[in-house]
């Protein structure tokens, strides 16, 4: 009779993880997900900072999502502040987006996930068997990172990205080459698709209890209101009314719910409750998907980030014609900082995120909270971990084992 | 077969991913060297012997500090990556500042956490350290170098020069000059400037350079619109101890007076 | 109407002073904890027939791998056939060299620098002064001295190491204390064993052997060769006890990157430690700032 | 006078599209160009982008002579077999002012006087140097470096501007070949462009603030006299020791060598890199021992060898008064104010009154 699986070290995922599971009877008992990553403080080191000091700070929290903590620190200052930017800053701002969830949905796909599927250990040890595989895992990767680069000025943590704007914008010609770029990694993400789409996803949950992602008319990744699945919605300002934290005993990732229920955020959350939403292209591609859309099965994420690629990818097109077509434009506009409080909400590759600061007048931090995904997919993935492992009593440690990987691996927490 | 390994403690994961954005010299690196542990990248992982060991992160935690003293142990050369493992990284900016309790009770409204905290600390204020590649997160070409220079049984070769000499190298019109804040000229090269090129000042991401001129450098940011306070904070964020040292010394010496404010 | 280069123009390319000449490692002796002496030929036959220095001067070896330091040549150039170098590892590029064997490529420019001043010494005494890695080119010019014997009059040669464990080349200085046509004195900073004792019955720092020295100073040629840190004290001593500044040569390490005066490195003052040094009379440093 | 000026020409200003598109016959055509408010000498596809209203670039066509990070050579680990992959291509920098063509030349005698560096000959031998005249401003001090106006002739053409048109003088046989070879684009000098031009350069004189530039007469004993000054401390004490100054100099030419491995471990290339002796490790020794140790000593061996140092090694001074270093020193240290407070301006005033009182007795 087991009485308990321990995962140490999860591997293949950011940060450091570890399961432990305990039974009890032939029954699950108790699933515990823990986050052994040190804290690091950033609601803190925040404080008595100029505001211009904090998307640099808080951009630290990810390397992999450090666009959408950047935007929304920023969008949060912009928002206590009452700046305003232009279209165009907007619009290079959603290219940038779509530079971030080129590189990390490639990343996460190709490097993190891909190899439970191929069942190789590590995507480098495909490289003999799947060159082709492995390349377009880096050519995504590597457009991605290219317009980090041009529009960040590093592709990871760059500097660029500011209150009020950018010191500097790309050139038409830049511009242009990421148009083709985009042009040419299309058939590369569908080939993506396909790829993700072809693999056998086991079932094993309930649907879920709730989801939450940013509100829109279209698919946006970007906005100050948000939907939950059960019909509900509210402003950015209320984040903090429905989505309780708390600390865990077990976890430095702090415990979040909503309405008293774990709830679900990310790829698949955003591709379900966007599917009507999305541009005609990518609909007829999820169309014809083995895969059905909306789905409640965790694994299915990896199909809806590879889905979430092509949407931006074309999303991307369509930017850098508007920018070419509005050359030459501003790429700062002024920030002027007065006292108040202000409000920041993103989705970041693997769901949403919220930052909310107080400033005094001169612009320095008087207080921070920062809600970041994997906060908030703690729950979720215990409750999915639960499921699974009802569902798998009569595998083997390993199997149960891999399993639950495959499955923590699909939130990408 | 070299034996490489590449372990994160408290960070981001910037760097490792960096180092996932080396594409060329890792298909060049897979016939000769052995990721033997890559944790972000891959499953099998014994985490047993190295010839080279990354570490990324600061030591934030227990736990890091067993596995990095642990990594010491088995490896033959240990290279701390990126400004957290370098100088602590934007963790450790308030070191001086605050006790762990504090922020503990402020930010988790408890001292206890699941596992046991201290304050972020570079590697090599806990284990030696052969190498340091700093930078926030590190630069790809100095690790591709880094390796190059290893694997052939060299040290690697970087002088701390300021990231002005390669600001003036790609001819981008001097920020500090302009009135903007930047801390190129007491911050140590090896990024190419990408900060400066962009418009934004230097942020200091890769810690000092040789014999940094901190006394300058705050009285000009002053000029630029910076408080004392604020332009010690500005200097401190990736610094770490380093700037804690430095500026502490200037108070001292009495080269500057506020602290705070 | 003239450019600065139209000679070099009508003449064929000049060989290329950046090129080094292939070189085996022949013999490596351990001299002392991280000294070793090195022994070269080149596998250039027309090489290893032409190549002659003065004693003084320096190569510029290429550490496979590593890159190219600065060594002052420690053989005579009387002695053909082979070139010996001692390296003392300190740094990336000598450790990597220290790990070499016999039989290893490397490669070798050179000599370079103006080397001591041997043909102007002709006729008068030398005093020889080295202070640990010091000994390595004044050995050059020890061997050169000793075979062209007659050409010179009284030779003295005073050494001072921290301890017999860092003497080196032990064997030929003990041998060469039993000469009786040159007069050496070694002194130890401090002794610490038997052993220490055995080398020597002197103790204490390499200027108290300077009073000692039994030559009249205005007829003698000092060189002078040790850890910079201790020049200023033996050129204070060597003033008081009478030797012209003039007459007192004085070997200088700098960073070096060419060792033919384009990579400024090695500035001294306004002059090149490579191209007007390494050798330096005592005088200069009067004129050159920071040389000491 | 080493030039003819039977040989000189004049080039309409309403050729001078043509006259830069001739120019690429000769070579990679290189000029000043625009970036946000500077200006950079850059390869020139499009002949619009050339600027010749500039007053200086951010780093000197030296550039383009010696690379900041050039290869000297690559060998193989195992054979030790040296290679230079060097293949230099013909070049023409056109728009340099006279005292970059000065920079220039000193560069000739450093590199080709002794120990002539082959790659630089190559390079040299195989690059077009064409001046344009300039307007100073409060930065340059060309005029007290003796490097207002290209006298040596290490340059092939030389344009000045006389108002609508250029007056273009020939230095070499490959100037000539240029003017011959675009023969169209050009016309006889008559009596008016000559009076136009004598008149053009004379005047540069006044388009100084005579009253601002430092007197370099005597300059060496100066600076050598002046050794122990506290101003080396008082000046030393803002520099941040970045090396701006001697990155931007067109004399300036320290380098550090490394051999830099491959990933493969077969090839190995040696690079040498523009360094600066401001830098700490620039005087660094084994045994971790700094010649150099305190920033008042690096500061102050810029200025000696500038001015102590290039008169002995080349015998002109190491400066030609083109003012980048102090245009660009992010801490606003000032060549010319260093020079006048070692001086002692002041004392100089009064010695001035002092010896006028006396002489007009
Ligand atoms: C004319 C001449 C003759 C010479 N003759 C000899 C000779 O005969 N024998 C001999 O052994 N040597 C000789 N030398 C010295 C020799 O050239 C040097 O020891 C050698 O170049 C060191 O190279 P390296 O790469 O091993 O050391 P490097 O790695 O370049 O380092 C040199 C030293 O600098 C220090 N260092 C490096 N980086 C730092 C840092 N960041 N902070 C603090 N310290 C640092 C280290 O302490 C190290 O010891 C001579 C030098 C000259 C100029
Ligand atoms: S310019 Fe400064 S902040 Fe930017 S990458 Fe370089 S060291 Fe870091
Ligand atoms: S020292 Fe300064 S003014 Fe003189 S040539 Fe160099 S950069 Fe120009
Ligand atoms: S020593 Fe300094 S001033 Fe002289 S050439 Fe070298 S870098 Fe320039």
């Amino acid at each position: 009779m087991k009485k308990e699986l321990n995962i140490n070290h999860l591997t293949r995922v950011e940060g450091h993880g570890a399961v432990n599971i305990v039974f009890e009877n032939e029954r699950l008992k108790e699933i515990k997900l823990k986050f052994t990553e040190g804290p690091r403080f950033f609601e803190y080191i925040t404080r008595e900072r100029l505001y211009t000091e904090i998307p640099k700070i808080v951009s630290r929290i990810c390397g992999i999502c450090y666009v959408s903590h950047r935007l929304a620190s920023i969008s949060a200052i912009e928002d206590a502040f009452g700046a305003k930017v232009t279209p165009e800053i907007e619009l290079l701002r959603k290219l940038l987006v779509v530079g971030e969830y080129l590189e990390s949905h490639a990343l996460h796909l190709y490097f993190l996930a891909l190899p439970d599927y191929m069942g190789y250990p590590s995507t480098l040890a495909m490289a003999k068997d799947y060159p082709n595989v492995v390349k377009r895992g880096f050519l995504l990767k590597d457009v991605g990172n290219k317009i980090m680069k041009l529009i960040g000025g590093k592709t990871i943590h760059g500097e660029n990205i500011l209150p009020g704007g950018f010191k500097s914008v790309p050139s038409k010609e830049q511009l242009q080459k990421v148009q083709d770029d985009l042009y040419k990694v299309i058939p590369e993400i569908k080939a993506t698709i396909s790829l993700f789409d072809s693999f056998e996803y086991p079932k094993f949950n309930e649907k879920y209890p709730l989801s939450l992602c940013i509100d829109g008319d279209s698919f946006t990744l970007m906005g100050d209101n948000l939907a939950l699945s059960d019909g509900t919605l509210f402003t950015k300002k209320e984040y903090e009314l429905f989505v309780e934290e708390k600390t865990s005993t077990y976890s430095t990732a702090k415990y979040s719910t909503v309405k008293g229920k774990p709830f679900l955020i990310g790829p698949l959350s955003r591709i379900n409750y966007h599917l009507d939403n999305l541009r005609s292209e990518t609909k007829e591609v999820v169309s014809l998907l083995e895969t059905s859309f909306p789905s409640d099965n965790s694994l299915h994420a990896n199909v809806a980030r590879a889905v979430e690629m092509l949407e931006l990818a074309l999303e991307g097109i369509e930017i850098t014609q508007m920018l070419i077509n509005s050359y030459p434009f501003k790429g700062e506009v002024e920030v002027k900082p007065k006292a108040g409080t202000g409000y920041g909400v993103k989705e970041a590759p693997r769901g949403t995120l919220y930052h909310k600061y107080t400033f005094d007048e001169s612009g320095r931090c008087v207080s921070a909270n920062i809600i970041t995904p994997t906060a908030q997919l703690q729950a979720i993935i215990e409750k999915d971990l639960g499921d699974l492992v009802e569902l798998s009593l009569d595998a083997d440690d390993a199997e149960l084992r891999k399993r639950a990987e495959m499955l923590i691996r699909a939130y990408d927490p | 077969m070299v034996k490489i390994g590449v372990m994160g403690l408290t960070g981001c994961s910037g760097c490792q991913c960096e180092i996932l954005n080396c594409e060329d010299a890792i298909y060049k690196l897979l016939g000769k060297v052995e990721f033997s542990y890559f944790p972000l990248a891959q499953d099998s992982n014994s985490f047993e012997e190295f010839d080279v060991l990354f570490v990324e992160g600061s030591v934030t935690t227990d736990l890091d500090e067993e596995k990095v003293r642990k990594g010491r142990e088995i490896s033959k050369i240990l290279v701390a990556i990126g400004s957290c493992a370098c100088y602590g990284g934007v963790q450790s900016q308030r070191n001086d500042e605050v006790t762990i309790e504090e922020m503990l009770k402020e930010v988790y409204g408890t001292t206890e956490l699941s596992v046991k905290v201290s304050k972020p600390k570079a590697v090599s204020e806990i284990v030696k350290v052969d190498y340091e590649l700093p930078g926030c997160p590190l630069d790809k070409r100095q690790f591709v170098y880094t390796v190059a220079f290893l694997l052939n049984g060299v040290r690697p070769f970087f002088p701390k020069t300021p990231v002005c000499h390669e600001c003036k190298l790609s001819e981008t019109e001097c920020l500090t000059l302009k009135g903007i804040p930047c801390q190129g000229p007491i911050t140590f090269a090896g990024c190419g400037a990408p900060c400066t090129i962009s418009g934004v000042g230097c942020q200091g991401c890769r810690g000092d350079c040789d014999f940094p001129n901190y006394e300058e450098m705050v009285s000009i940011l002053k000029k630029n619109g910076l408080s004392e306070g604020d332009a010690f904070r500005f200097i401190k964020v990736f610094r770490g101890k380093q700037a804690q040292d430095g500026i502490s010394k200037l108070i001292s010496r009495g080269a500057l007076n506020e602290k705070g404010a | 109407m003239k450019k600065s280069f139209e000679k070099l123009l009508t003449k064929p390319l000049p060989i290329n002073p950046f090129k080094p000449e292939k070189a085996l490692i022949t013999d490596i002796e351990d001299l002392a904890p991280d000294h070793k002496k090195f022994s070269f030929v080149f596998l250039n036959e027309e090489v290893n027939e032409k190549w002659s220095h003065i004693p003084g001067q320096f190569v510029m070896l290429t550490v496979p791998k590593a890159g190219e330091i600065p060594i002052s040549i420690c053989s005579s150039p009387t002695r053909k056939g082979t070139i010996e170098l001692t390296v003392r590892k300190v740094g990336r590029k000598t450790e990597v060299l220290h790990r070499m064997k016999p039989g290893d490529l490397v490669a070798i420019r050179g000599p370079y620098g103006n080397g001591f001043p041997v043909e102007i010494m002709e006729g008068h005494n030398v005093l020889i002064i080295a202070g640990g890695l010091g000994i390595a080119p004044l050995r050059s010019l020890i061997w050169y001295i000793l075979d062209k014997r007659h050409l010179y009059k009284d030779v003295y040669i005073l050494y001072g190491t921290r301890n017999y464990e860092s003497v080196l080349y032990k064997e030929e200085l003990r041998r060469l204390k039993e000469r009786n046509d040159i007069k050496c004195l070694y002194i130890l900073d401090k002794f610490k064993s038997e052993v220490d004792k055995k080398w020597t019955n002197r103790e204490g720092l390499i200027t108290t052997l300077i009073p000692e020295v039994a030559l009249d100073p205005q007829e003698t040629f000092v060189a002078v060769c040790g850890p910079p840190v201790a020049y200023r004290f033996i050129g204070k001593e060597l003033i008081k006890n009478g030797y012209p500044e003039s007459q007192v040569f004085v070997s200088l390490e700098r960073k070096m990157e060419c060792g033919i005066g384009k990579c400024g490195h090695c500035q001294i003052g306004y002059k090149f430690a490579c191209v007007d040094g390494p050798i330096f009379p005592l005088w200069d440093t009067k004129n050159l700032p920071e040389m000491i | 006078m080493e030039f003819h000026i039977d040989k000189a020409k004049v080039l309409p200003k309403s050729n001078f599209r043509l006259f830069l598109e001739g120019l690429k016959n000769f070579g990679v055509l290189i000029a000043p160009k625009k970036k946000k408010e500077k200006f950079f000498f850059d390869v020139i596809d499009d002949t619009s982008e050339v600027e010749v209203d500039y007053t200086r670039t951010i780093l000197p066509p030296k550039k383009f002579l010696i690379p900041y990070r050039r290869e000297r050579f690559s060998y193989d680990v195992e054979t030790l077999e040296f290679k230079d992959n060097f293949t230099p291509e013909n070049q023409v920098i056109f728009g340099i002012h006279s005292c970059d063509l000065h920079g220039i030349s000193i560069l000739d005698s450093v590199y080709l006087k002794e120990n002539p560096d082959p790659r630089y000959l190559e390079v040299r031998k195989r690059t077009v140097l064409i001046g344009l005249s300039c307007k100073p401003d409060d930065f340059c001090f060309c005029l007290s470096t003796g490097t207002a106006f290209p006298d040596g002739t290490n340059w092939d053409l030389f344009l000045t501007d006389i108002g609508s048109d250029y007056f273009v003088t020939i230095g070499s046989p490959k100037g000539d070949e240029i003017v011959i070879s675009l023969k169209g684009l050009f016309r006889e000098i008559t009596k008016e462009d000559l009076s136009l031009y004598k008149k053009s350069t004379s005047q540069k004189k006044f388009l100084f603030n005579l009253d601002k530039l430092p007197d370099l007469g005597r300059i060496s004993q100066v600076i050598e006299l002046e050794y122990d000054s506290e101003v080396w401390e008082e000046e030393a004490k803002k520099c941040l020791g970045c090396g701006t100054c001697t990155n931007v100099c067109p004399t300036c030419f320290c380098y550090t060598a490394v051999d830099i491995p491959d990933l493969n471990g077969k090839k190995i290339s040696r690079v040498e890199f523009t360094t600066s002796c401001q830098y700490p490790y620039y005087s660094l020794v084994a045994g971790g021992h700094y010649f150099k140790p305190k920033r008042s000593a690096r500061f102050k061996h810029r200025y000696y060898h500038k001015f102590v140092g290039y008169s002995y090694q080349i015998e002109k001074l190491g400066c030609v008064g083109c003012g980048r270093c102090s245009a660009e020193c992010p801490a606003k240290i000032s060549m010319v104010e260093t020079i006048k407070k070692l001086r002692g301006v002041e004392d100089e005033k009064e010695l001035r009154e002092a010896f006028n009182e006396t002489s007009t007795d």
